[in-house]
């Protein structure tokens, strides 16, 4: 007979299996990915994935923990920081951004449950500041012969530059390719993007961002089985359309319209799966919409006023540090509390 | 937005530079003062306070170097007329309102002789700003520095109740996060931009 | 250290070993980050920067140990501030003269020297209190041992960064930099990567002692 | 399933009274709930610890040797938070020890040897006209009767009847909502002893000089509420009414939020919003024993599980072992885990010679099939989820304060986290992906905090 | 701290000795300081002088000297050679002592920080012949291509800055456009993925030049064509 602290009965999934189904969540996204962009962005997945397990593992053994590989988180930053990534990003940056993701987003502070910030996101942030050039470098969509033949920059060997992708670029058949976003394309040239094509993915862009609808429907899955906190997505894009929509609203000529904002870039992936890790984001219940509310606005100051066409990824890691500033300052008023919280 | 406007000079120097996390100043203050959200706070609006304090005197010093072309003593007086001001402010505190004091005092002499207050004199001569500049940079950049310093304690506080590894603990977790911040900060880069 | 501090110490090789590594101001007692991270993004910047800082911490040790007897204690911190700006302001002068391109790159960072906390903490804590000899070769200690730190940063950063150290190429052409090597972030990373191998290198002897008395007790 | 179906069809109940948070566990009312309330017989030996209620324990006026009989006092009450104790059958006092209780460590108990042959007639009593009594009277007769609430605090009732002199109690609540999954008690005492429990009722209002009385069940007790509807007096001082069936509804803050909306202040008494609180069973049993001036000496018990071959609801005398009860039923199914009161607050036995006291409502025997998948999860460090957030009743951060308690700063959970707040209901617990045994870790924290404030 | 418990005196020195210390060394460090300025002077002016002059003659290509030029509304003054640091234009010369062209500076906010250029303008052919960026703070391997890039500074051997009919703007204002997409000679040709600090240059330009190049024809006349070469110069 053993002894046992009330309560005697528990319910929620466990975190592996909350981890697990995330993992199922994505796996589509990553499908339709592979099939929009070949086997460049299979390699892609495969490099991260592999990469994130093995520094996992090797940290844990460095440290004489038992490995944390199993709990499958791991794998969620794994594959959400390849997403994440151009289609023909070189491999060997995307093994960095991975070692980079593990070792300092999440085993420096201590692994699962400790890390401060979005890992997947801190390791494309360092990307994104030490390859500036091949993180902005996209390649078309839907290219005849993508599951023969990977994209040039992706084999570039490790250390050297990849050589510029235009020349291949120009040797395929398409008309008008101008290698950017739409985003991009709206930014710099005001060039909106069909709202249809953003919404299905056809559209240039990271690997696994171009198909809001299906995201959408994963994040559904999500929600449904009660494994994701939908307030933030629900804040985040509300808040973001809301934003937009003012500044569309004032001049149509310039900014672009609430639905393409929702749509392009990586908003929607960020919205369901990144500002949504559970570790980084606050729990108190008035934390949670203010920290949506902080992403949804910062991305959208950034995208029409930043230098970047994208702001999510900083948007999201911006949050995530002042979560614990959101959740000091908006603890629950308690039952029975005869004065609020922080009135000292 | 022109690149003098005021709210340009206070956006780069809050955010977009900012003081703590591109430009590195005042990192002493940032690393020491951070363990608590509390203090960090009051120290944030101390240095907010010094920094307009110091941007004034410096203004006005530099003003009358240059009429007398003296310009060769402008670091020397910088130094010795900011930390006098501030001694002469803290002393007018004290008196005037303890429980202010009480807030920012213990904090004052520790930011007086700080490389961020002499930077942020240093800056607004090197940039010839106006007054009104002086003073949106200053505030700009004392603002920026509490911001920093908030997000980093709030996030040392989190992390105090993490299992970090022995060896990360210390000032190298504290340089690792003041780098994601930085990492972060980033995204701000060309705000306001063409 | 057990001598009193009150008395002026004799001049020993520990007087100038003890800034290179035990009590190295950047490493060990994380003092003047701000021109470690600001002007290390390439090597030759940080030795210059680590010249001048040893440049200033040598003559005002030399001044403030020769004035010791005859500045009041009530304006010594006052005194001492005074002169450390002086050999800044100079300091600032020489490097215009001999190159503009590196006085533009080292920017502010250069008069910032004045509060760089090494110097009046050497002041205050040594020079006042020996004689001058001592004090310039404690000075010179501390002055290598920042530069020594510096020359760490400023080398990874120029390695990784650019490609190169002191400007010439280390690598082929086709070599990729990290450019997040040369801007801020990277600055932080550089220093907690340092800090952290001296951590787990310290660690590491640590455990080592404690073996090796555990096997003389055993013995 | 039913009472989620039936709330989804009947509009009675879309506007039913509830709190906010909580959760929803299963609530496995099925084995004993259509079961009619049945006596159990006397075990040979019965065990009466001294502390039975919150307070002070009661001081034995019987020695080792003495004949008592059923229904006569054997301690006296110690004090004002205090009660006495009545010997529950008629036998031979055969001493008076150290002997293993639920709550861990050993108390003084007094051992009752139950003469076999005896009818066990209740020949200890005194009729009295409860209307003419005082309400100070009737304060002083429930304190003799030794009665605490039954529904699992034990906190003695006599106390809750004399409010701080400032307050003014207007509304008696009679706490109805047995939320603890398994157990039946309440619910079938609500049933069967309808007259008593109106009594009771009555007696607690003049004892307060209350105009309104409450009677609270949950939407999955409807029976109940028809039976006492049926019941209640015509000039309509007394309601009752259900509200949403959810955990930890039982709680008195809970249930005063959910059938007046009032807020009872942290740290402060029901009384301060002007409310008494009662469990339906210590109602029901004052009910009984006051008009016959008789003392607590047996409860109803569900003794009940998946691994019981005969579950029901019993009137069991107090002190009554485990074992016997336990022999008598039959057990079923693997090795067992035993659990004195419900599933989510009871607390874990090891020796089947505790004794059933005032405050056990519930015998609950699961079998190793229910608890497998509990012993097979490890713990996680906390992934910050936010599901504890949104059960806590009480509106806690558990999340944080569980970090807290991770890193032993007890002081501070207490200052900045509202620790005393928590009255242990498990929700936390019972949501917790990572498994992190929060109401434990709470426990701890209140108690090195007790242990830190008595040291200086 | 320690130092000041452990010198407690009985009696504290007079106020004015501590003023007569303080002055003391601060007339010391004056001393010093001047000093220091006065000997490093002519070589720090030397040194921005010939700082200057590569800045100048790289945007002027064929220019070897330089003369110092104030202009703002009310005209166009000519400054001696050595208070170079008050000069907002400089004016090129070519061996021979002919005009070559005026180099002026411009800034705009680039993706880091303001980017400043100096700009070469000939009046011969009304546009710019040379650019280059004095100070910049823009991403390593992105941004500050805009220095190297040899196809982006081809740009500026020949950008048309005419002026309109009336000389009080540029005819067409000076754009950025993306890579490969110039058509028109007043438009510069970015470079992919930096396009932001591209921009910033093409701003600069056109804002700087928008400004003052009606000006400078309207002052035209101020303008020394020739000048004599001095026999010293080299």
């Amino acid at each position: 007979m053993e002894l046992r602290a009330s309560p005697h009965l528990r319910v929620s999934p466990s975190v592996e299996v909350i981890m697990r189904n995330v993992v199922y969540a994505l796996l589509p996204i990553c499908a339709f990915s592979v099939y929009q962009f070949g086997i460049s962005v299979f390699a892609l997945l495969a490099v991260s994935v592999i990469t994130c397990l093995l520094t996992e593992n090797l940290i844990c053994r460095l440290s004489g923990k038992t490995p944390t590989t199993g709990d499958w988180s791991v794998v969620i930053s794994a594959l959400l920081l390849a997403l994440t990534l151009p289609p023909g990003f070189p491999l060997w940056m995307a093994a960095v951004a991975s070692f980079v993701c593990v070792a300092v987003g999440k085993m420096l502070f201590g692994g699962l449950g400790f890390n401060v910030m979005n890992p997947a996101l801190v390791g494309r942030a360092f990307v994104q500041a030490a390859f500036p050039a091949s993180i902005t470098s996209w390649t078309p969509y839907m290219l005849p012969g993508r599951f023969a033949e990977f994209i040039p920059t992706s084999l570039a060997t490790p250390f050297l530059r990849p050589a510029p992708l235009a020349e291949w670029i120009a040797g395929k058949p398409l008309d008008g390719f101008s290698g950017a976003t739409p985003l991009a394309l709206m930014k710099f040239d005001h060039v909106p993007t069909d709202s249809i094509q953003l919404l299905i993915g056809t559209t240039a862009g990271s690997a696994g961002e171009t198909s809001a609808l299906l995201i959408f429907i994963c994040g559904i899955y999500l929600v449904v089985r009660k494994m994701m906190d939908w307030r933030i997505t629900a804040s985040v894009l509300l808040v973001a359309s809301a934003t937009s929509g003012i500044f569309y609203w004032m001049d149509q000529s310039i900014y672009p319209d609430p639905l393409f904002t929702l749509c392009s870039g990586g908003l929607m992936l960020g919205a369901v799966f990144m500002a949504t890790d559970m570790v980084a984001s606050p729990v108190t219940p008035w934390g949670v919409w203010i920290y949506g509310a902080l992403i949804g606005f910062v991305t959208i100051i950034i995208r029409l006023f930043g230098g970047l066409s994208e702001g999510v990824m900083y948007a999201i890691l911006l949050a995530n540090a002042s979560s614990p500033l959101i959740s000091a300052v908006t603890q629950p008023r308690i039952y029975g509390a005869t004065k609020p919280k922080g009135t000292e | 937005m022109q690149a003098d406007s005021l709210t340009f000079i206070f956006l780069n120097a809050f955010i977009i530079n900012n003081f703590v996390l591109a430009m590195f100043l005042g990192l002493c203050p940032f690393l020491g003062v951070s363990a608590k959200l509390k203090t960090a706070w009051n120290m944030g609006l101390a240095v907010i306070f010094v920094m307009l304090v110091s941007s004034t005197c410096a203004y006005a010093i530099n003003t009358l170097l240059v009429r007398y072309n003296l310009e060769f003593l402008r670091l020397i007086c910088y130094i010795a007329v900011i930390a006098s001001s501030v001694q002469l402010v803290e002393m007018a505190i004290k008196k005037l309102s303890p429980a202010l004091f009480r807030m920012l005092g213990i904090f004052l002499p520790l930011i007086t002789t700080n490389c961020a207050i002499l930077g942020l004199a240093l800056f607004q001569t090197n940039r010839e700003y106006n007054f009104t500049q002086c003073l949106a940079f200053s505030v700009g950049a004392g603002a920026g520095f509490t911001l920093a310093l908030m997000l980093m304690a709030g996030l040392r506080e989190k992390l105090e109740l993490a299992d970090v590894p022995d060896v990360t603990k210390g000032a190298a977790l504290s340089l690792t996060l003041a780098g994601l911040l930085s990492l972060a900060f980033m995204g701000f880069a060309g705000l306001g931009g063409q | 250290m057990v001598n009193d501090p009150r008395l002026p110490e004799p001049l020993s090789w520990d007087t100038f070993q003890q800034g290179l590594w035990k009590e190295n101001p950047v490493f060990v007692m994380l003092l003047g980050l701000c021109p470690v991270l600001a002007v290390t993004n390439n090597a030759m910047n940080a030795l210059a920067m680590g010249l001048a800082t040893t440049f200033v911490l040598i003559c005002s040790g030399v001044l403030v140990s020769l004035l010791r007897k005859v500045i009041p204690k009530q304006v010594r911190i006052a005194s001492y501030i005074i002169i450390i700006a002086t050999f800044v302001t100079i300091v600032d002068y020489a490097i215009q003269a001999i190159s503009l391109d590196l006085y533009k790159a080292l920017g502010a960072f250069i008069q910032l020297i004045v509060v760089n906390c090494i110097i009046l903490g050497r002041a205050e804590a040594y020079a006042s209190k020996n004689t001058i000899v001592n004090a310039s070769v404690n000075a010179l200690g501390m002055g290598v041992g920042f530069t020594f730190a510096l020359l760490c940063l400023g080398g990874v950063r120029e390695v990784f960064g650019s490609g190169s150290l002191f400007g010439f190429s280390l690598f082929a052409p086709s070599f990729q930099p990290w450019s997040i090597f040369v801007l801020p972030p990277g600055g932080f990373f550089v220093l907690a990567f340092w800090l952290f191998l001296f951590s787990v290198i310290k660690e590491r002897r640590k455990a080592a002692a404690q073996l090796k008395q555990e096997a003389g007790n055993a013995s | 399933m039913t009472t989620a179906y039936k709330r989804l069809i009947d509009p009675r109940m879309w506007f039913m009274g509830t709190f906010s948070h909580g959760i929803h566990p299963a609530e496995n009312k099925q084995y004993t709930a259509d079961k009619a309330i049945q006596r159990f017989p006397f075990a040979p030996e019965l065990i009466l610890p001294l502390s039975q209620h919150a307070g002070a324990p009661s001081v034995p006026i019987v020695r080792p040797g003495q004949e008592v009989v059923r229904g006569e006092p054997i301690a006296e009450a110690a004090g004002f938070m205090s009660v006495p104790l009545h010997a529950p059958a008629t036998g031979v006092i055969k001493k008076i020890d150290l002997m293993p209780t639920a709550k861990g460590p050993r108390t003084l108990s007094i051992i009752l040897e139950v003469y076999p042959g005896d009818s066990q007639e209740m020949r200890f009593y005194q009729t009295r006209n409860v209307d003419t009594m005082t309400p100070q009277e009737i304060t002083q007769a429930v304190q003799d009767a030794g009665l605490v609430g039954l529904g699992g605090a034990a906190f003695p009732t006599h106390v809750k009847l004399s409010p701080p002199k400032e307050h003014t109690v207007e509304t008696v609540l009679i706490n109805g909502c047995e939320c603890e999954p398994f157990l039946t008690t309440d619910y079938r005492v609500m049933l069967e002893q309808t007259d008593d429990l109106i009594e009771g009722t009555r007696i607690f209002m003049k004892a307060l000089g209350a105009k309104k009385a409450i009677i609270g069940t949950e939407d999955n007790k409807l029976a109940a509420v028809e039976a006492i509807r049926a019941k209640l007096p015509a000039d309509g001082s007394i309601t009752v009414k259900a509200v949403k069936t959810k955990y930890p509804q039982g709680a008195e803050k809970m249930l005063a939020k959910s059938l007046l909306n009032l807020e009872i202040p942290s740290g402060g008494y029901p009384s301060s919003v002007g409310l008494a609180v009662f469990n339906v069973s210590s109602t029901a049993e004052i009910g009984a024993l006051l008009p016959v001036g008789g003392g607590v000496i047996e409860r109803v018990v569900t003794i009940t599980g998946p691994g019981v071959e005969k579950p029901g609801n019993y009137i069991v005398a107090i002190g009554t072992p485990l074992r016997f009860i336990l022999d008598q039923l039959g057990l079923k199914g693997g090795s067992q885990h035993l659990i004195l009161g419900g599933p989510m607050m009871g607390s874990a036995i090891s020796s089947l010679d505790v004794p059933i006291t005032k405050g056990c409502g519930g015998v609950l025997v699961l079998t190793e099939e229910d608890t497998r998948g509990e012993t097979s999860r490890g713990v996680h460090p906390c992934i910050s989820c936010g599901k504890c957030v949104e059960a806590c009743p009480m509106h806690l951060n558990p999340c944080n304060m569980g970090k807290l308690a991770y890193k032993h700063r007890y002081a501070e959970i207490a200052e900045s986290f509202h620790l005393n707040d928590c009255f242990e209901c498990g929700c936390c617990s019972y949501v917790c992906p990572s498994s992190i045994p929060l109401v434990q870790y709470f426990r701890i924290a209140k108690s090195a905090n007790r242990e830190k404030a008595k040291a200086s | 701290m320690s130092g000041q418990e452990t010198s407690k005196q009985p009696a504290r020195p007079r106020s004015s000795s501590l003023i007569i210390a303080l002055t003391a060394i601060s007339m010391t460090s004056g001393l010093l300081v001047v000093l220091a300025f006065q000997l490093t002077l002519p070589r720090i002016n030397l040194n921005k002088q010939r700082a200057l002059e590569r800045a100048v003659f790289t945007v002027l290509p064929e220019s070897t000297v330089r003369k110092n030029y104030y202009l703002d509304t009310d005209g166009l003054t000519l400054l001696p050679d050595d208070s170079f640091a008050q000069a907002n234009v400089y004016a090129g010369y070519n061996d021979q002592g002919t005009f070559t062209g005026m180099a002026i500076e411009g800034s705009a906010r680039g993706y880091q920080d303001i980017v400043k250029v100096l700009y070469g303008y000939s009046f011969e052919n009304q546009s710019i012949v040379g650019m280059t960026v004095l100070q910049s703070s823009e991403t390593p391997g992105l941004g500050d291509k805009v220095e190297t890039d040899p196809e982006f500074l081809a740009n500026f051997i020949q950008l048309d800055a005419r002026l309109n009919d009336a000389s009080s703007a540029l005819a067409n204002p000076i754009v950025t456009v993306k890579r490969g997409k110039k058509i028109h000679p007043w438009q510069i040709d970015g470079i992919s993925g930096a396009t932001v600090t591209s921009k910033a240059i093409g701003a600069a330009l056109r804002d700087s030049a928008g400004q003052m190049l009606p000006l400078l024809v309207k002052y035209e006349s101020s303008l020394e064509r020739t000048i004599p070469i001095s026999k010293g110069h080299e």
